[in-house]
């Protein structure tokens, strides 16, 4: 993560693909006008189309603008927005349009323009990185390699009708598909290589969501006026204005009202709440912490892990380690309490998340710990007051976590490492350059034995890119015929068809399998937190984030 | 030399009566001229020899009103200008007088004027000071000026600037300055002393031809008795704050009277005459803070010195010569109540 | 100037024959100047503070306290505790250690290869001069700062960390001093003691060490003030933008740099304050003794 | 000295020197090219027997203090031969370079800035003894340095003081000390006196000349003050922008300059002995040329009064013109 | 002088060269590149990475790569922004400006503070008003910048609410008109006063002690003999010879500003190059990287020239051809 903000999560986009519910009804009397101040605390790159942008901040900037084909619910299961599918198979899928959807430049929105976004990711020349959100339609791998000139499974219906045909049936292809249109007659005449560049994105945007762009000072603020003609009804607000301010000035723009909104590190939640005009707002996030443990090298090439790492084998010790961490305290200590404990990969707000109640909960308890390492044969047989290995070898755990200016992350890493030495076990930290960090943890390197990281879930649950032993991110180098075979089962559609709940149960499963295995030991998800000022009204939060801000208004 | 007799009016141009100016020196004042009286006559040269250190500068900074701000003052004294008072006078009483009525030139022509302005600049500032003129006709008066002092390409080194001269032409110009205005009275502290022989000829020749034309009177200081035997009409030989001597140049030369004023002149080399040994002098001019307080200043360097010179202060007085000295080897130096005692 | 040196023979049986050397003479004038004075004093109590910091308390400076965390100043801690539970006057002490450290060794560094390259472009002159002060032109060019984080960048992680910090600064810093130590040898050679020190069979390593250096010494220890005070400076702001010392490393700058978090710059100023007035008070004592050593070897003001 | 010795040591030549040239580079462009020379010394010739003094006196920047220097290689003339005792010193390198330098010292113009401040006066004047004579026992030496000391005049307190506490006067006794230090035979005063007060100059001429006596000296004096160079010397050459225009005894230069220089400078100079009486001055117009840009031919020919048209055009050679008297001007050819 | 500029703007070229190439070595010895870490199986996979890695020329030989990046520099080509995805021009174009500004501002903050303070006290040394300005300019030479900022942001924003903490203008005003200037002004005023503190400290001393030094010069002695009057002389006589160094100092305060404005546009969110520049080391964006490298290498060039070149300009004693 190179966002020195706070947020330090992996997270560098997505999930976002969900956006607040449209159905839900504000509460308060909505008054009309007024300009809400929304900030962001780090710096966008710029990229004002949902097609192109790289960075979770851009996405923050061209929310108000945009509107996806679908949604997802407080559940985060998929609903219809701009349009509506039907499938039989999980292959062809039929899209229907709403009718009547004006673009900001008055264009209606029809299904050409969602072609026209599909095939812009698929082109050859395509410079942003969701190629893979188009992938998997039949014909699109001809066409982004040159050899065909349309994609082979769009067949367009009507202005309001499109069928599209998936390279296969899977459970995920609707989850998956790109749902952002791109207006054709905007971006006419600007060839597909030069888009990322061009003014049409960088000084404007084109979309139907509930405001327009209508100003943009790069990289520090851009100005929104409402869209009087979008579909779900005209906005309450006149104005957004979307601000970049630095991180440490959160605080005292919220309390001066300079800012109305703005996303808040934990750390300051305290602060936050005790303001008279600010409201602290959270909802359930879906990013998580965890240790992993290296098992073994990669090899990209093969595919596959080539060399094993004995030194953390032992469950026992592995959930020695975990015994010995008090989860709670360390939440407390470092989240403020903004967070709570997960014992398993997934977020416990996820759709797919097993009950707690059906995992191990590894509680802080320092005598289990210890038991157990002597149970293991982890015994300070030297006196120095640390536990040597089952060999009689020294036995230091060595915790790597990344660095940059946020100074907590090397104490929240620090108490880590005490947790551990309080049972016996020495432990060392080294703090790696975070633009460094997943590097080497990709490229398994020397001295990287236990590292903490954080993970974001997306909309779609699937976690095969991080867990499946023959994929390069699954860091942990892990190999475990039962969850691979797990997580090709979940999507397999032959084995859980198109219900979900078949689905959910795979996915339980596999979290049980890894609460017992212990590949990682898992921390803590945090909650995602506002900072929003008494004065607007109308905003909900759930799992999938804010709701349409067309909803949202000023008081007084 | 003598234009002043015509005048039959016979007050001095300046007279300077019981001058004391002092400086302050971590928080007390020290004499560093300590009464001082003497009058400069119209069209008359007053030189002013003593050794370095011995208040030469000092005293005509006096007169110019000049001292350092804040470190050094006139304590006691008058100086009367054409009868009219100029200690005490404020600095925009004085500015009318400087400049005009009395001029000064330096002793260093190379830090004298300033580097960033061009010489015709400098020069014309000092005809606005005084006058009311037009860019045009300053213009003009200051090639004229130039060309007075002896510059050839007077119309070309108006705007050029000093570090483009050489030290000779830069005391042209200063000479040029000084006499802008036509003063009455020159104050020339050692303005030969950093040029070399062929160019001081030049500047001495320059400055009796420029007194002659303008009836000027100059007080010419330096501590060469060379030239002030071939420039002055009067000499004032000073030393520690004092006079010591002062008498018309032929006199002195011929027969100095006090010891000092003999050795300084036995001190230096002739052309002349073949010298075995050269007088010299022990010690040097004491320093401002280690002034004995009384007797006479030079008495611990004098060859001749008796007990009582360093008790008793000798006064600068009048033998029937008109010979101003101030020793006890002569009675009319002896104060009153001394002589008395 | 003229007659200040005025003791002739006679006077000097009456006074007792101290004579001082300018060294002496620089000293004594320096030990008047109470604020140069107040300002060592200060600075070697800090530094004493500071060396002593593992003798005068047992707290392990590294741990993390989660009971402690972010507690107001105190009986027990002096100045407060910061966001890890760390005691932040000993902090401040331990941070006095490197940030003191990193600038004393940047000092000496610096100066040590700025008066080599000095000393031997201006003594030498000629192609030598040339070439040297060809290479301190370039080393200059490059804009401090910038380098310093592009270098820090590329070599943190593959060396240890305060080493590579006082490594890339000083290497990019020693410039300035070169041309200074070359213009005041070039402008000291003109003098005629150089002179009569070769005419009296001096050969050229004796002028340069006996004649030479101890005159062109008084501008290198002025000049090691201000470098000092500078590196302090270039330490601090880098650690504080997260390009200097390693952030486990307790420096005042990574003490300051906390005040980046909104909570500790708004609501727990005892933990970027300290730092802040401490660097400030230091960089203020180092100015008052540069001025004081200055003054002290300047001249026109021996009385 | 009786009058039979001073005749065999006046015909010994000590130091000669023959077609002296000096001439400094002028740098300039990016790239620190030479673009030009300052001749500072351009060619001068002369000689100095033993025991005698040559008076060397010019105008400010003709190159008498270059002359000096080179003499002692303490610069690298450009050119010519410098004979000290026969041997050519411009040629000389390493030890024997250095140890000419026992023969041959100098004593400079700035009292000031001529001592090592941060020396004590002991020291500086120890200091070329043990440059030359390493193994000398400390007592010894410092027996040797009181006695120098007492020699020019100088309290033996002054061993443990610093050249600040002194007075000009003070001060270039001390640099005359030091150049006594290794019994030179030939010592270069380089304008000795003209940055002091009259009274204290005297002292150091008297002093120059019992020293002369007592240690058997031989003195290269130059000074831009003819009357004291007058004083002090047997001979005197006139430079002017870095030539000798005229080489003679005192006496002559005196009564007869024959060089329209001399004798302009002659009459230039303001004497106390004349008072009253108004002397025919000869005023030159002009400026010194700059020594970057001499003139062609004869280089005073810019200001000479009596300058004919071939002066511009011919440089005139050092002549004897009189027994004894050489000049270096067309007038005389 | 337009022969002596034209030759040491041709002797930049080695220079430029030479620095060129330190810089493409240091980028190329950064670890790392943009990629790493960069990792989302939701909309990104390692082969779209492999690919863009080789798309933009980092599996190239070394030489190729800089042959290719300095034809490309010198044609105006910086190559594009690995972080913003647009052409580095582009980006800085759209940043100059401010730094411009805010650089510009605090210059001029700098001069006139210096010239109110310098001359006020180098008129009346010693005195309480002097001691006052002096007391103040050793806190500010003392004073780091960041500290400064830190400050400056604590009490004029938050506490007392005078200034913005943030931005470079207010996004509600129209370009180009008067209320955008001031609205510009108007934020661009505390970074300036931070980054400009410091050298108005050292320039108001500086200034003093010349003017004290020059006021005991014997040119001024001669002014007052000629009657000339005393506002005149320090205003004119002594100020000329003072600021012909202080004018010089415009080509090195090129040089601080490069440095100050990596501080004090990051603590005050201001989006310039310095700012710029510390985001593209942190997202190891090596052509924004590089060419802000040589970009400022090129202003400290330029800047001492610029000084040379004022100083022949100013001080008539100096004449370059
Ligand atoms: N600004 C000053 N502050 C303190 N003392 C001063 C100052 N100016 C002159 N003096 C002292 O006043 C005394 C007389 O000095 P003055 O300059 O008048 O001597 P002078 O006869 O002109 O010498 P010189 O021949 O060197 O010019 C000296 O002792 C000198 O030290
Ligand atoms: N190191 C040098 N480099 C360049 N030019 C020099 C150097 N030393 C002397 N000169 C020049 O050589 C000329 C002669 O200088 P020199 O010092 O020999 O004159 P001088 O007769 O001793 O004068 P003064 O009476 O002023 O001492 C001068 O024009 C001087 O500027
Ligand atoms: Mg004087
Ligand atoms: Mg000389």
């Amino acid at each position: 993560d190179s966002d020195d903000s706070g947020d330090d999560t992996e997270d560098t986009s997505e999930n976002t693909d969900s956006e607040g519910d449209s159905g839900e009804d504000a509460s308060g009397e909505p008054q009309e006008g007024g300009t809400l101040n929304y900030a962001i605390d780090s710096e966008p790159e710029g990229i004002l189309s949902p097609n192109f942008y790289g960075s979770a901040t851009d996405f923050e900037v061209i929310q108000f603008g945009i509107d996806p084909l679908f949604e997802y619910d407080e559940n985060l299961q998929i609903e219809p927005n701009l349009a509506d599918w039907s499938t039989e198979d999980n292959k062809v899928f039929t899209f229907t349009f709403e009718e009547g959807v004006k673009w900001h430049n008055g264009d209606e929105l029809t299904v050409e323009d969602w072609v026209f976004a599909l095939e812009t990711l698929a082109d050859p020349d395509y410079t942003g990185p969701r190629y893979a959100n188009v992938q998997t339609i039949e014909g699109a791998e001809a066409y982004h390699s040159g050899d065909a000139d349309s994609i082979s499974g769009i067949e367009v219906v009507s202005d309001y009708e499109v069928k599209v045909t998936f390279d296969k049936a899977r459970v995920n292809n609707l989850l998956n598909v790109w749902s952002y249109p791109m207006n054709r007659s905007y971006w006419e005449g600007v060839e597909v290589a030069d888009m990322q560049d061009s003014d049409k994105m960088r000084q404007g945007m084109m979309g139907t969501g509930p405001f327009k762009l209508t100003k943009v000072v790069p990289g520090e603020s851009y100005q929104y006026e409402a869209n009087e003609d979008y579909w779900k009804g005209a906005p309450k607000l006149d104005k957004v204005i979307v601000k970049v301010i630095d991180s440490k000035s959160v605080i005292g723009a919220l309390e001066n009202g300079d800012v109305d909104m703005v996303p808040v590190h934990p750390t300051l939640g305290k602060q936050v709440e005790e303001m008279e005009n600010v409201d602290l707002r959270t909802y359930p996030g879906l990013s998580y912490y965890y240790l992993g443990f290296k098992f073994g090298k990669f090899d990209n090439e093969k595919k596959e892990v080539v060399e094993k790492n004995d030194k953390y084998a032992d469950l026992k010790l592995r959930k020695a380690m975990y015994h010995a961490i008090n989860r709670d305290e360390w939440i407390e200590a470092f989240f403020s309490g903004y967070g709570s404990k997960v014992n398993a990969p997934v977020p416990t707000n996820h759709w797919i998340a097993a009950d707690q109640s059906e995992l191990n909960d590894y509680a802080y308890d320092t005598e289990k710990a210890k038991s157990l390492l002597d149970e293991a044969g982890y015994k300070d047989v030297n006196d120095d007051g640390f536990r040597e290995d089952p060999n009689g070898d020294e036995f230091v755990i060595n915790l790597a976590h990344y660095a940059s200016t946020n100074p907590t992350f090397e104490s929240r890493a620090k108490a880590l490492t005490q947790y551990w030495e309080e049972v016996g076990l020495k432990a060392e930290l080294q703090m790696i350059e975070s633009s460094l960090y997943y590097d080497k943890v990709e490229k398994d390197a020397e001295g990287i034995e236990v590292f903490f990281g954080g993970w974001s879930t997306g909309s779609d649950p699937d976690p095969s890119a991080l867990w499946k032993s023959d994929q390069l991110w699954n860091y942990t180098r892990w190999v475990n015929e039962e969850s691979d075979q797990l997580l090709d089962d979940a999507l397999d559609i032959d084995k859980v068809g198109t219900d979900q709940e078949k689905r959910k149960e795979k996915y339980v499963e596999w979290q049980k399998l890894l609460n017992e295995q212990l590949p990682m030991l898992y921390i803590a998800e945090l909650e995602e937190i506002y900072g929003v000022n008494k004065r607007v009204g109308g905003v909900e939060f759930d799992v999938s984030g804010s709701n349409s801000p067309h909803l949202w208004y000023i008081q007084n | 030399m003598n234009n002043s007799q015509s005048n039959v009016n016979h007050e001095p141009l300046l007279q300077v009566k019981g001058l004391e100016t002092a400086f302050s020196i971590e928080g007390k004042d020290h004499n560093a001229v300590d009464g001082v009286s003497f009058n400069v006559e119209k069209g008359k040269i007053v030189g002013v020899v003593g050794e370095s250190g011995c208040g030469k500068s000092v005293m005509s900074l006096s007169v110019m009103n000049l001292l350092p701000k804040g470190i050094g003052k006139i304590r006691n004294g008058e100086i009367l200008f054409e009868g009219r008072h100029l200690e005490g006078l404020d600095d925009k009483e004085m500015n009318k007088i400087r400049g005009k009525d009395i001029s000064m030139i330096f002793q260093e022509p190379m830090t004298s004027l300033n580097p960033v302005f061009t010489i015709g600049y400098q020069l014309e500032e000092v005809l606005h000071n005084h006058f009311k003129l037009s860019k045009k006709e300053a213009r003009e008066k200051v090639v004229q000026l130039l060309s007075a002092v002896g510059i050839s390409r007077a119309d070309r080194i108006v705007d050029e600037y000093p570090h483009q001269l050489s030290g000779g032409m830069r005391q042209r110009v200063m000479i040029a300055m000084a006499i802008a205005c036509q003063p009455k009275l020159l104050i020339a502290d050692e303005p030969t002393t950093a040029l070399d022989v062929t160019v001081q000829a030049q500047i001495l020749e320059l400055l009796q031809d420029i007194q002659k034309k303008n009836d000027m009177a100059i007080i010419f200081i330096t501590h060469d008795l060379g030239v002030v035997s071939e420039t002055c009409d009067e000499v004032i030989v000073m030393y520690a704050g004092r006079i010591v001597e002062r008498t018309d140049v032929q006199r002195l030369f011929n027969s100095p009277k006090h010891p000092y004023t003999e050795l300084l002149m036995g001190a230096i080399p002739r052309l002349e005459e073949e010298q075995d040994m050269l007088a010299t002098i022990d010690g040097i001019v004491p320093s401002l803070t280690k002034m004995p307080e009384v007797g006479c200043r030079f008495a611990n360097r004098c060859p001749k010195a008796m007990k009582e010179c360093s008790t008793v202060t000798p006064k600068l007085a009048k033998n029937e010569e008109g010979h101003e000295v101030a020793c006890l080897l002569y009675e009319t130096s002896r104060p009153e109540e001394e002589v008395l005692r | 100037m003229e007659v200040v040196h005025n003791k002739d023979s006679q006077l000097q049986t009456s006074k007792p024959p101290k004579s001082m050397s300018p060294w002496a003479m620089a000293r004594r004038k320096f030990m008047k100047n109470k604020l140069a004075m107040i300002s060592l004093i200060y600075l070697l109590i800090l530094a004493v503070l500071s060396l002593l910091a593992p003798y005068i308390t047992t707290i392990d400076i590294s741990r993390v306290n989660i009971g402690e965390m972010k507690l107001p100043p105190s009986a027990d801690h002096w100045f407060g505790t910061d966001t890890s539970g760390r005691d932040v006057f000993v902090r401040l002490l331990y941070g006095g250690r490197v940030s003191l450290f990193v600038g004393v060794s940047c000092t000496i560094i610096i100066l040590a290869l700025g008066v080599l390259v000095g000393a031997i472009a201006g003594f030498f002159g000629g192609i030598v001069d040339s070439m040297l002060m060809r290479f301190t032109d370039f080393v200059l060019n490059f804009p401090f700062l910038v380098f310093v984080i592009v270098l820090n960048a590329i070599l943190f992680g593959k060396v240890g960390g305060v080493g590579v910090l006082i490594g890339v600064i000083s290497l990019l810093g020693w410039g300035g001093v070169a041309r200074l130590v070359r213009s005041k040898i070039l402008s000291e050679k003109e003098n005629e003691y150089v002179l009569a020190a070769t005419s009296i069979g001096g050969r050229p390593n004796k002028v340069i060490m006996k004649h030479l250096l101890p005159n062109v010494m008084t501008t290198v220890i002025v000049q090691a003030t201000i470098t000092f005070a500078q590196m302090i400076v270039a330490e601090s702001a880098l650690s504080y933008l997260g390009f200097g010392v390693p952030q486990e490393v307790p420096s005042w700058g990574n003490m300051l740099s906390a005040s980046q978090q909104p909570e500790v710059l708004q609501s727990m100023p005892w933990i970027w304050v300290p730092p802040a007035i401490i660097l400030v008070l230091t960089i203020l004592a180092i100015n008052f003794i540069g001025e004081g050593v200055k003054d002290a070897f300047n001249p026109k003001s021996f009385r | 000295m009786s009058i039979t010795e001073l005749n065999k040591s006046q015909t010994e030549k000590l130091l000669e020197v023959n077609d002296l040239k000096m001439h400094f580079p002028v740098k300039g462009g990016f790239f620190k090219r030479t673009i030009g020379a300052v001749k500072a010394v351009d060619g001068v010739t002369f000689d100095i027997k033993k025991g005698e003094t040559l008076g060397l006196v010019g105008e400010s920047g003709c190159g008498k203090s270059t002359t000096g220097r080179s003499i002692l290689r303490l610069l690298d003339p450009t050119s010519g031969e410098v004979l000290f005792n026969g041997e050519d010193i411009t040629k000389l390198t390493g030890k024997r370079l250095r140890d000419i330098r026992q023969d041959i010292q100098m004593v400079f113009q700035d009292p000031y800035a001529s001592l090592n401040p941060m020396q004590m006066v002991g020291d500086i004047i120890s200091e070329p003894i043990k440059n030359y004579y390493n193994k000398r026992k400390g007592s010894e030496l410092k027996a040797e340095v009181m006695d120098l000391l007492t020699r020019v005049g100088l309290p033996e307190e002054a061993y443990y003081k610093y050249a600040h506490e002194f007075s000009g006067g003070q001060r270039q006794r001390i640099g005359i000390a030091r150049a006594l230090a290794l019994k030179p035979k030939l010592i270069i005063a380089d304008e000795p006196v003209s940055a002091l007060d009259v009274s204290v100059q005297s002292q150091v001429l008297n002093l120059l000349n019992e020293l002369q006596d007592e240690f058997d000296l031989t003195y290269l004096f130059i000074a831009h003050d003819l009357s004291v160079v007058k004083h002090m010397s047997d001979r005197i050459g006139v430079m002017y922008l870095g030539n000798i225009m005229e080489v003679a005894n005192k006496s002559s230069i005196y009564a007869d300059p024959l060089h329209p220089y001399t004798q302009a400078l002659i009459s230039a100079v303001p004497d106390a002995s004349k008072v009253g009486e108004k002397r025919e001055r000869i005023v030159l117009e002009g400026d010194v040329p700059s020594p970057e840009n001499p003139p062609s031919g004869c280089p005073f020919h810019t200001r000479c009064p009596k300058a004919m048209d071939e002066c511009s055009k011919v440089k005139p050679q050092l002549k004897e013109v009189k027994p004894g008297q050489h000049v270096a001007c067309l007038l005389y050819e | 002088m337009l022969k002596y500029t034209l030759r040491r703007l041709l002797g930049m070229i080695p220079m430029l060269l030479l620095i060129s190439i330190v810089v493409f070595f240091l980028a190329l010895a950064m670890p790392g590149d943009p990629f790493s870490g960069e990792i989302d199986p939701n909309n990104t996979d390692p082969e779209y990475i492999e690919e863009m890695r080789e798309k933009l020329g980092y599996n190239d030989p070394i030489h190729v790569q800089y042959w290719n990046w300095i034809t490309g520099f010198v044609q105006g080509d910086f190559g594009k922004s690995v972080k913003y995805k647009i052409q580095v021009s582009d980006l800085i174009a759209q940043r100059l400006p401010n730094t411009l500004f805010l650089g510009i501002l605090s210059l001029v903050i700098t001069y006139l503070f210096a010239f109110a303070m310098g001359m006020t006290a180098g008129r009346k040394p010693y005195t309480k008003l002097d001691h006052f300005i002096g007391g103040f300019n050793y806190m500010m030479l003392a004073i780091p910048s960041y500290i400064a900022g830190v400050f400056a942001i604590y009490f004029f924003s938050f506490q007392l609410d005078w200034f913005p903490f943030n931005g470079s203008v207010n996004i509600a005003v129209d370009e180009g008109t008067l209320d955008w200037w001031l609205s510009k002004i108007y934020h661009t005023f505390l970074p300036a006063l931070v980054l400009g503190a410091m050298g108005t400290a050292s320039y108001t001393q500086f200034l003093r002690n010349d003017i004290i030094d020059n006021s005991n010069k014997d040119f001024v002695r001669t002014a007052r003999a000629k009657g000339t009057p005393e506002a005149r002389i320090y205003n004119h006589h002594i100020l000329r010879n003072s600021i012909i160094p202080l004018i010089t100092f415009l080509g090195f305060d090129l040089v601080s500003l490069v440095n100050g404005a990596l501080i004090t546009e990051t603590i005050f969110t201001y989006p310039g190059l310095g700012q710029l520049f510390l985001t593209s080391v942190q997202a190891s964006d090596y052509p924004t990287l590089m060419t802000l490298t040589l970009m400022f290498s090129f202003i400290v060039l330029v800047g001492n020239l610029i000084a040379d070149i004022l100083y022949g300009i100013v001080d008539p004693r100096i004449r370059i051809d």
